[in-house]
């Protein structure tokens, strides 16, 4: 009954701050199951969800690196960034939690054509 | 052209419940069909029946609840979201043992699966709110 | 998230980023060209605001019936809160 | 000192109400005195009894009534606020002729004195949340 | 029973996409009438609370320009803008819908230092 | 905001506003002299983000008792979400 429909989910939301991050990985792990094709891009706050070495036992919440390293159990490997976020905030791709897929900004606008719905986080 | 929304924001602290149902309302008078609204995150407040805004104000809960009825629209409330806010139907408030259940009609919980179909049968889809 | 957009697309501003649309905030959109990208503002907004004489000429006020006709024409639609 | 506190945002969508309920658990144990804790805006819908938290998430609701009980805490919610979200004391549900109250335990409906009071007679007040 | 503290509530946000300039209202006034001192500062967005000619019928919302011309029957008459953000968004006293005193933006400390508590909104 | 502090005072980052006390973005505090604005930063927020070893030197780590120890040192809280 479902069409495969291929989803771009853009996150722009840091963890933990708000529940923007975590609503955003229950929608494209629910996608999934659908067996709806999912990419995820994190741009501006968003690439923070990344940082590896996270530690939110203080806070009682549940640590999102974790939930992230979940992903490719659930078939989500389209994950992008783009280099100038990542350049913006001084850090390199050894201080992220997970593999990721560096894009140029301006491939962007390509990524969103190629998918058939976007949401935003 | 087959629409769905969906509704983020909490109705009491920002416009985008009120531009949301102002959106909706508009695409059925220009003849458009709404598939489904689905109420996520603080957006699932608005389902609340127990809420009674200042007589001076606009009620978005019965806007919905009439714009629904004649138009006979699926208004879905994300059920994780909802009972973690205390918006419980009958089945929830007897699971998660609390006296009454305050779901108001019109609405139905749900889960994100009903986002997933909507997102796959819809033309289009809108957030209102991230 | 202007950086997402190709020749063809359109941005309708609403609520808030309505005061966007100010002459004085254009630098935003700058790199935007005029014959690729249709810049407009949600009428009602604009108008609860007091903005209706203040907007810098690149932007179109839209209506409801507008919006709906934006979101037709488009058949990829990303929000940005 | 004596401190009030204010809080002002979701409990459901932002850290913020957390962040306030561990300030004010550090203050008791380094001594202080926290004459009251106010709820305004969306910050209200955390005394809200029809609550239910996953379990695996902290009940930010219990753990202020457990700090409120012990330390024998003031907290106050605006009765304006919560009234339009559809948080009722007894008063407040027979007065808009809704079934149910459901005010939490522990949590007292006020007007928007009890703010100025509060700002007027503590030696720090915080705002967590705008 | 009431100390006379003086107030200074600061608005940052826009009026009506959000209920903080309400709200921020509200506090202002109740503070007055339990005579404290009350005055507003409205900095970056929240200067568009004061733009005229505001017309939110179509939003079906409360017009917030004349709740703001409320306050001097309040006797909040110490309101404050910077110079810098009124040029910043490119208006004049003109555009306002109430008197306003115009202060340069490195006298802020010292409203906030002439104050006994301060909010912000 | 950082238009309101005078010498004395104190910036206390909390939630997601740790992320500024990265070295990346310290051109927001340049104006602050560093004998006269004292910067830090929540420890639990801090830890939580993976920030720890990632801070500008010109922030401290302040835990929750010493949140409590600045709110008393200072008489005026301004706070900006």
């Amino acid at each position: 009954m479902i069409d495969k429909k291929s989803i771009l989910i853009i996150n722009q939301s840091a963890p933990y701050g708000s529940s923007k991050a975590r609503e955003s990985l229950d929608v494209a792990l629910t996608c999934s199951i659908f067996e709806m094709p999912v990419s995820l891009l994190f741009i501006g706050d968003g690439l923070y969800q990344l940082i590896n070495n996270q530690s939110p036992d203080a806070l009682s919440m549940k640590k999102h690196e974790a939930m992230l390293s979940a992903l490719p159990m659930y078939d989500i490997e389209n994950i992008y960034i783009t280099e100038e976020d990542l350049e913006s905030i001084g850090l390199t791709e050894n201080d992220l939690a997970i593999p990721v897929t560096l894009i140029q900004r301006d491939a962007i606008a390509s990524l969103i054509q190629q998918n058939d719905s976007v949401l935003t986080f | 052209m087959k629409f769905s929304l969906i509704v983020h924001a909490s109705p009491f602290s920002a416009q985008t419940s009120s531009t949301a149902y102002r959106y909706a309302k508009c695409l059925l008078e220009e003849g458009h069909q709404i598939f489904r609204i689905f109420y996520y995150g603080d957006g699932v407040l608005v389902a609340n029946q127990q809420i009674a805004p200042p007589q001076d104000e606009t009620n978005l809960l019965s806007s919905w609840q009439s714009l629904a009825k004649t138009h006979n629209l699926d208004l879905v409330v994300c059920i994780a979201a909802a009972v973690k806010r205390g918006v419980l139907d009958d089945n929830e408030a007897q699971r998660y043992d609390k006296e009454n259940a305050n779901l108001a009609l019109g609405f139905e919980l749900s889960g994100l699966g009903q986002l997933a179909e909507a997102i796959a049968v819809s033309d289009r889809v809108i957030t209102f709110g991230n | 998230m202007l950086n997402g957009l190709s020749s063809g697309d359109a941005v309708l501003l609403i609520e808030d980023a309505v005061y966007s649309a100010l002459e004085a905030h254009q630098s935003i959109f700058k790199a935007l060209s005029p014959d690729d990208i249709q810049l407009s503002a949600l009428e009602a907004d604009i108008q609860a605001r007091g903005l209706e004489d203040k907007l810098s000429p690149r932007f179109s006020s839209v209506n409801d019936q507008g919006f709906v006709k934006l979101s037709c024409e488009h058949d990829k639609i990303v929000s940005w809160y």
